[in-house]
């Protein structure tokens, strides 16, 4: 039972890719088996998941369901992953979007199914990967190996302009990563000075002193890497155009969990291997932040195209959630983290709706539709639900998220929260304005007189979404305790002032066997 | 001094001797074989390879001195002598049946495979810088004529810009290593490794070096001395190209080591960080626009050599990254270059337009390509990603920053070049009619290959080490 | 000193060599240019293991010659193959391959 | 004071929120009678639970009438706690016992009104959530809570506006009073927060309204940013009403609100959800008796708006749009009580009006409903021989809102009057009498228009008695609603009373009467052919600017909408997203790395000798640069 708890995160992070081998074997012409198999597969990651919740001990501050194997000794590099209150939410949001971005696709994708499935599960296992390794190296490798199934999704099974926007965001994002790695070697070569011996150990990583100057820079490397992947005004302009191409499981995992990478990475990273840095940056990010609200929203005000309208909607509640990360404050973290997993939700919900008008009409563009209250009420239920949880109507899962985050960040930008509040009026202004064009007002165009309403495989995916929407907007207590210790966890780590080691320490691990979690 | 041939020590050299008695026995045999079975001559090398590659790994712990000193047999000239003879062998290996099918006289190439696979072991074992201008021609001169052995105009061209250039870069190098010796009154590096401290740096001898460096350089491949490797590729036979790649540029950067590693640092470490950088900027920008692929992947390996010489700023631990990014880069080239020649149609090889949707008639070998180019790119979690990470710590570790800076830079905008290989092959239709089913051989090796660039990475440790107490030996 | 004589001379046939090298067009006045220049590299040699008193930069020359011969060899044969295929023995002629 | 838990309290409003489920569920699948049943008996069940809760109130001892219900904790994150818990005190019981009851007659009175519509399940649906908002807003324990209900009320408007969203207009009108809505959201959420933050600091994190009351001097001195916090809060909650009850500059939206069905209008924009804004600061009374300025804000505000909604009323010609602006100038009566610190009258005037005002919607609504959608006044005359019932239901609205005794409205817009009097703002109170004759005419212009007369339009037949009964009872409540001594129930709220002499009182109560006697019969007489035309001739610059309101609209369409659409499109997306950013920065790099590249291929000439040029440059580079550092 112990043996198997410690392996269960190893499991649920490798089961997709297992998964993926699998399908694999499946001739390419068996469409339904492939389309079963990956759906299973990924209903099976979610069902593993969930004692990951249950089995989380949300009074330890350490990380749990904690695995450290060593694997390149000589460069400290060892398998080393568990999960605090903080990745336990990202994992679990990755692990239910997956099986419902699976059997969102099986209409809307109709070429080389296998591949498109075979991708879709190792990208899933990229992310996860992504949130619980511990091993900074190992963080770079699933930080970055993600990004391949990511760009052959969008380039392959994208829009018009798919390929475009593929390499735009393989590049893009690479090169802020790039910059990190060369920022996560020097600290390497920092720690080793310290310390006197080689570790990628993320803990390490936490101890080692970065000189003022450097450390600058180095953040700075965090920074871009991360930001770009959030991703932060005005690092976001490939955001849209992956969002466009990319099909609809594509948009929604991107949204979902894709961004939530970059704001993990700062929780994770950089505010605690920079925390003097990252706390006397933390205004500058913030006013970012703000930036990124009230700039998303009014550029979402103006487009006409409904998935674009969602895509930059995403930059600016992304920009709500750097607020609060970077208030640095209980209430705001903890708002910002619950706001990731809504975010993760509605957006994707929104996406998922983008792509039933899409797969109904071929088209996204808002003027195209009109009045379709009348033809597909339930839809437009639906719809309703989804786009007050994203403009963070009380009762819905939104307004928690914001509130706290709000409410957290005043403590310490009272100026810019009150400016970022009236992202709360514009967001109204552009998804009412949005969903009045397509829902309301008369059937004008011919062609959507006939169109069906939701289908059952629809409800099937709509409905958990909708559910835990609902859930979390009149309950997020359950949600808010598990993580409440991390949350003070990372506060503490951030408050740290770093001073260097008294006495070279010799065994890797050795001074950290706390952290080394065994 | 009197001396038998015992001193002389043939044991330690027993097997680039062996390649030339295997390589003499194949072109003989060769002329007595009657035209339809000609191919016995790739059969026969094959196996004598094999059977030469078994030996060495025999050998493996073997430690002595040939030559009288020119000739050192330690753990760096075995670590990349077992590199060189499994480049040969899968340069041999990918071109069987493309020789085969070709009007090439199969003797005869195989011949030149040998010699110049021999070269190549002399130069990585040698500590003489005569030797190392022998060895390296009876590399060059071979490979002059393997770019032209198939006697076709472009091929010519290939043949003749290489020969021009390599001679005139040839005599570059011996005139430099002239003036080193009046100099130095040596040509030993070992020798030279000891007195260079207490020499005074005299123009004469600098010029010397530079010459010497200028005319390695030019087998690296690095920006300004580059400008032979894209139209020489492209007109060379394809696995002549792939030997070139991975086999004589190699060669090069060994011999630029060795030199490098004699030098006193101060004086030439700019130099070096200077060339490194434009070469990075040089060879991928002009990659860029590239069509024809066997013409980019000579723009990338021009990039790559930027890369290696950022190993080269990085002390020992720079040393050992390099000799591991070579077994990483050689296991990507030598891929790409195996599919370009099982798909290509012209003598000028495959253009990014023949490989269009390559991945509906044949997954495999699009996956494969992707990997390598991936690989290449030095996206984790292929092998290139792990020979990057090494190459650019250990010039972090040095204070290189900047340098490396400019390396991942040039790295990303790299991803423009190798990623349209991907796209073509996997986001853009069918263009071309079908390819030609290749060969079972290749296509087995081309396996090997991309499984070695998928889990060389991961299981990177040991080569490192081993790596490490090669670099140990030299210096 | 008589012995840095030949030496400036090697140096001199060396410049020569690469300045012809670089004018003329045609391929086999080409091929003679590099001889030359590994003959100033020969020269080069012998003057200065005269000057440093070791007899072994005079060996050195041997094997040059070795080379420089194998290479003139070769040299001729791609020279006439060259020929053969593009009809020309001008070098300005052959860039078919280029970019 | 010890709270008493009274877990029937959570009912209240759960039995709507149970409707709501239902009709939403399956509502469509139901007979309409059955649906409207359903919705209605919810209602009916809540205020019966109303008045059960009401009555184990007044059983009480007086110090301790305080009833709570808490359910569980919502938010918990750090020393942050906030339980959803139900909270009935004196204010609460009135105004739950007005909304589920005027809600309930409503509710009925809708069955006859919406009969026969598609989305007759879905009307029902949303009327029970908007009851459920309502009553959580109204019960509420603490502020955010409130807030959760303010919204939604504000959803449920959104969507009952936008009701038939065929018409872009109406679903425009929906997602305008949204959008404006939002605006005093941000508001009140900024005021909120402030407050709690201040509270946080001195170490306090119990948030419910009576732990605030108590509280709330500890932070009497803070200032925020110079300015007196208390000060600020008030004015951000105060922002947050105005946009709810329909105040200057935030009451552009209720107009336009009338597009939803008419017992809509009547129940959210004119008996309970518009007056919200009274309630909130009511029940903050506490905070704002600690800051006068900020009620000096209210009180003109309040009066600014009065005056300004009743002299838009008067040259109104579409029925309900005369009932709307009326609205907006009784709620700023309301408002101006608030700011004289006579809270309690102000919920008393909220209660009679919520009588009067449903009262008029809804006979408006069998108005309308008689001439088969007709809205315009000028089509309407004569109606009274075929709507007798109707007429004589209105009729007393008419005299109640006109502030003839006896009827309710006269005793509650006297005490404000009066309180205003007292609080010493003379101009204040002048201009609120003004109001009040202003009030009368517009009201009994449109009673002529539509009743006396000859008639104009086709004649009308009476509504059915589901819609008629209701009407009936909310008209006693016209006459009765005056003898409820509210302020003697709310005395907690009634606020400093400065004593006036009786002669004064008198004399307030004359003028007051007066002035409402003077608008109607001014309204009888200048309604007589032609006379009112000639009005128009002689000042028609002024008339034309008040028949379009003062162009406030169109003046807000410009600032707000506009100008900020065109900034967003052009500036923003097109200019500095498309192009500065991502077409120059991003791609424009890109672009010139790819330039560079194809340039440099040029040297790539395919001369062997170029070549072998540029390698002898290089070597001559090498050793220039080498020597250069060395020598």
């Amino acid at each position: 039972m112990d043996g198997l708890f410690n392996n269960l995160l190893s499991i649920v992070t490798f089961l997709p890719a297992a998964g993926a081998l699998i399908l694999l074997f499946i001739p390419k012409d068996k469409n339904q088996l492939l389309k079963n198999v990956a759906l299973g597969i990924s209903l099976l990651g979610f069902l593993v998941s969930i004692p990951l919740y249950f089995g989380y001990n949300e009074t330890l501050t350490e990380m749990q369901f904690v695995v450290n194997i060593p694997w390149m000794q000589s460069l400290g590099i060892s398998y080393y992953i568990g999960i605090d209150g903080i990745s336990l939410f990202m994992v679990l949001l990755t692990t239910f979007l997956a099986p419902i971005s699976v059997l969102s696709s099986f209409n809307y994708i109709q070429a080389r199914e296998k591949e498109y499935y075979i991708s879709l599960l190792l990208l899933e296992t990229g992310i996860l990967g992504v949130f619980v390794v511990l091993d900074v190296f190992l963080f770079y490798l699933f930080w970055e190996a993600m990004l391949i199934p990511m760009y052959l999704i969008i380039g392959v099974w994208g829009g018009k302009r798919r390929i475009y926007a593929a390499v735009k965001f393989f590049i893009y994002t690479m090169i802020g990563s790039l910059l990190m790695l060369v920022a996560i070697i020097m600290i390497f070569f920092l720690h080793h000075e310290q310390f006197g011996f080689y570790s990628f150990n993320l803990f390490e990583f936490y101890k080692t002193v970065i000189p003022g100057n450097t450390g600058f820079w180095l953040f700075l490397a965090f920074v871009l890497a991360f930001g770009i992947k959030v991703p932060v005004f005005p690092f976001h302009t490939w955001l849209p155009d992956a969002h466009v191409e990319a099909p609809t499981a594509g948009s929604v995992i991107l949204a979902g969990v894709l961004l939530k990478m970059g704001v993990y990475g700062f929780i994770r990273f950089a505010v605690p291997i920079f925390p003097e840095t990252a706390v006397a940056a933390a205004p500058y990010i913030a006013l970012i932040g703000v930036v990124g609200i009230i700039y998303g929203s009014l550029v979402a005000w103006s487009q006409d195209d409904v998935k674009k309208l969602v895509a930059y909607s995403s930059v600016a509640h992304l920009g709500v959630v750097m607020l609060g990360v970077f208030a640095i404050q209980v209430n705001a973290v903890e708002g910002a983290v619950l706001q990731m997993v809504n975010h993760g939700l509605s957006t994707g919900a929104l996406f998922l709706i983008v792509g039933m008008l899409y797969e109904r009409r071929h088209t996204r563009i808002i003027d195209d539709f009109g009045g379709l209250a009348k033809i597909i009420p339930v839809f437009s239920v639906f719809f309703m639900i989804v786009m007050l949880s994203s403009i963070g109507l009380p009762g819905l899962n939104g307004f928690v998220g914001e509130f706290l985050i709000l409410f957290g960040a005043f403590h310490e930008f009272p100026v810019l929260t009150s400016i970022g509040v009236l992202g709360i009026v514009l967001s109204a202004v552009y998804m009412l304005s949005m969903y009045q064009r397509v829902i309301f007002g008369r059937v004008t165009k011919e062609e959507n007189k006939n169109i069906k309403d939701m289908s059952p495989r629809e409800w099937a995916y709509m409905v958990p979404v909708i559910a835990f929407i609902i859930f979390i907007g009149i309950y997020p207590t359950p949600f808010l305790r598990k993580m409440e210790t991390s949350v003070n966890e990372f506060i503490r780590l951030a408050g740290i002032v770093k001073s260097a080691p008294s006495e070279v320490k010799s065994n890797p691990c050795g001074s950290a066997q706390e952290e080394c979690g065994e | 001094m009197n001396s038998t041939i015992a001193d002389i020590g043939l044991i330690g050299v027993a097997v680039p001797i062996l390649l030339v008695l295997v390589s003499v026995w194949v072109l003989f045999s060769s002329f007595f074989l009657p035209e339809s079975k000609k191919y016995w001559a790739g059969l026969m090398s094959l196996i004598g390879l094999a059977g030469i590659i078994f030996y060495n790994f025999l050998s493996m712990d073997l430690r002595m001195t040939s030559f009288y000193g020119a000739v050192t047999i330690n753990s760096f000239s075995q670590f990349l002598w077992i590199l060189f003879l499994f480049i040969a062998l899968i340069v041999m290996v990918i071109s069987y049946d493309y020789i085969k099918a070709g009007n090439v006289l199969q003797g005869e190439y195989y011949f030149l495979l040998f010699i110049a696979s021999a070269g190549l072991l002399f130069i990585v074992s040698t500590n003489d810088l005569m030797m190392l201008f022998i060895s390296l021609e009876m590399l060059s001169i071979s490979v002059y004529i393997l770019a032209g052995v198939r006697r076709s105009s472009t091929g010519a061209e290939a043949a003749f810009k290489y020969f021009l250039l390599g001679s005139f870069g040839a005599a570059m190098l011996i005139m430099g290593i002239a003036l080193i010796y009046g100099a130095t009154g040596s040509v030993n590096l070992k020798v030279m490794k000891i007195v260079m401290p207490n020499i005074i740096q005299t123009p004469f001898l600098i010029t010397g070096f530079l010459f010497v460096i200028a005319g390695f350089a030019f087998k690296v491949a690095l920006v300004p001395f580059h400008m032979w490797v894209p139209d020489v590729y492209e007109g060379s036979p394809t696995s002549v190209s792939a030997f070139m790649a991975a086999g004589v540029k190699a060669g090069g950067v060994i011999a630029l080591l060795r030199v490098f590693n004699v030098l006193p640092s101060e004086i030439y470490t700019d130099l070096f960080w200077w060339l490194s950088v434009i070469t990075m900027i040089a060879g991928n920008l002009m990659a860029l626009p590239q069509t024809n692929l066997k013409r980019l992947l000579a723009y990338s390996s021009v990039a790559h050599a930027g890369y290696i010489l950022v190993g080269f700023l990085g002390a020992d631990d720079g040393f050992s990254a390099v000799l591991f990014y070579l077994i990483v880069y050689s296991v990507a080239t030598l891929g790409a270059f195996a599919i370009i020649l099982g798909i290509e149609k012209t003598e000028k090889g495959a253009t990014i337009f023949d490989i269009a949707g390559l991945s509906k008639s044949q997954p495999v070998l699009a996956a494969s390509l992707s990997v390598f180019v991936l690989s290449l790119a030095g996206i984790p979690p292929m092998a290139g990603f792990f020979g990057k990470f090494y190459l650019f710590s250990s010039a972090i570790k040095a204070g290189f920053t900047g340098l490396v800076v400019i390396a991942v830079m040039m790295s990303a905008v790299s991803l423009y070049y190798y990623l349209r290989i991907v796209v073509a092959m996997y986001m853009e239709d069918e263009q071309s009619s079908a390819f030609p089913a290749t060969a079972s051989p290749l296509n087995i090796t081309i396996l090997v290959l991309m499984f070695a660039a998928v889990f060389l990475g991961f299981i990177s440790e040991p080569f490192l080490t081993m790596a490490k107490e090669a670099v140990k030996a030299i210096l | 000193m008589l012995t840095q004589v030949p030496l400036f001379l090697s140096f001199v046939l060396f410049g020569i060599g690469v300045i012809g090298f670089l004018l003329r067009r045609n391929i086999i006045i080409l091929l003679m240019f590099i001889e030359l220049m590994l003959n100033a590299a020969n020269l080069a040699f012998v003057s200065l293991s005269k000057t440093i008193g070791d007899m072994s930069g005079q060996v050195y020359v041997m094997f040059i010659f070795a080379i420089a011969a194998a290479e003139a060899g070769v040299g001729l044969a791609i020279a006439i193959l060259i020929y053969r295929q593009l009809k020309t023995t001008d070098v300005d002629k052959i860039n078919n391959l280029r970019g | 004071m010890e709270t008493n838990i009274y877990s029937l309290l959570k009912w209240i409003p759960f039995v709507p929120l149970m409707g709501f489920i239902v009709n939403g569920l399956i509502g469509r699948k139901l007979p309409e009678k059955l649906a409207g049943i359903i919705g209605s008996s919810a209602i009916g069940i809540s205020f019966i639970i109303s008045i059960l809760s009401f009555l184990k109130l007044i059983n009480l001892p007086e110090g301790e009438r305080l009833l709570n219900d808490r359910l569980y904790t919502w938010i918990a994150s750090g020393n942050l706690n906030i339980s959803i818990s139900l909270h009935f005190d004196a204010l609460s019981a009135v105004m739950a016992l007005v909304v589920s009851g005027v809600s309930f007659l409503i509710h009925v009175y809708s069955i006859g009104y919406m009969a026969g519509d598609k989305g007759f399940s879905r009307y029902f649906a949303y009327l029970n959530l908007f009851v459920f908002f309502m009553l959580i807003l109204v019960l509420a324990d603490s502020l955010l809570i409130m807030f959760v209900g303010w919204e939604g009320v504000g959803l449920c408007s959104y969507l009952l506006i936008g009701f038939w969203y065929e018409d872009n207009e109406k679903a425009s009108a929906g997602k305008k009073a949204f959008i404006v809505n939002r605006v005093g959201d941000a508001g009140f959420i900024i005021g909120l927060i402030l407050l709690f933050y201040l509270l946080g600091n001195k170490g306090i994190f119990a948030f419910d309204f009576q732990s605030l009351s108590h509280h709330i001097p500890l932070i009497a001195g803070e200032s925020f940013f110079g300015i007196n916090a208390l000060f600020l809060i008030g004015l951000l909650l105060f922002l947050g009403a105005t946009g709810k009850s329909a105040q200057f500059p935030l009451y552009v939206w209720l107009p336009d609100a009338m597009a939803g069905p008419t017992p809509v209008s009547a129940l959210i924009h004119a008996a309970t959800m518009v007056t919200a804004g009274v309630y909130m600061l009511t029940r903050m009374y506490f905070l704002y008796e600690l800051v006068p300025s900020a009620l000096s804000v209210v009180l003109a505000v309040g009066c600014f708006t009065a005056v300004l909604g009743a002299t838009i009323g008067l040259l109104q010609t579409d029925i309900k749009k005369v009932l709307a602006y009326s609205t907006i100038s009784q709620i700023g009566y309301m408002f101006m009580a608030v700011g004289a610190g006579a809270f309690a009258a102000g919920v008393f005037h909220l209660m009679t009006h919520a009588f009067f005002k449903a009262v008029l919607f809804l006979g408006a609504g069998s108005v309308i409903h008689g001439l088969h959608g007709e809205q315009d006044m000028r089509k309407m005359g004569g109606l009274r021989a075929d709507m007798k019932w109707t007429f004589l239901v209105m009729g007393l609205a008419w005299l109640a809102i006109s502030g003839i005794p006896p009827f309710a409205g006269f005793f509650s817009k006297d005490m404000i009057l009066e309180s205003v009097f007292a609080g010493g703002n003379k101009i204040i109170w002048f201009a609120g009498l003004i109001t009040a004759a202003m009030t009368a005419y517009y009201i009994s212009r449109l009673i002529v228009l539509t009743f006396f007369g000859e008639k104009r339009g086709h004649s009308a037949h009476e509504s059915p008695a589901v819609m008629t009964i209701p009407l009936g009872i909310l008209a006693v409540l016209c006459i009765a609603g005056g003898f409820i001594d509210i302020p003697h129930f709310l005395e907690k709220w009634e606020g400093s009373h400065h004593e006036i002499s009786k002669g004064t009182e008198d004399l307030l109560i004359g003028l007051s009467v007066f002035a409402g006697i003077a608008g109607i019969t001014f309204a009888f007489f200048i309604q007589k052919s032609g006379r009112a035309e000639r009005v128009k001739e002689t000042l028609s610059s002024v008339y034309t600017v008040i028949l379009n309101k003062f162009y406030v609209d169109e003046i807000y369409d410009y600032l707000f909408v506009r100008t900020p659409r065109w900034f967003s499109d052009k500036i923003c997306f097109r200019f500095f997203d498309a192009g500065i950013i991502d077409g120059g920065i991003v791609n424009g790099s890109a672009r010139i790395v790819y330039n560079i590249g194809s340039i440099l291929r040029r040297l790539q000439s395919g001369n062997a000798q170029s070549y072998a040029l540029i390698f002898v440059a290089g070597v001559v580079m090498i050793i220039y640069f080498v020597l250069k550092r060395f020598i």
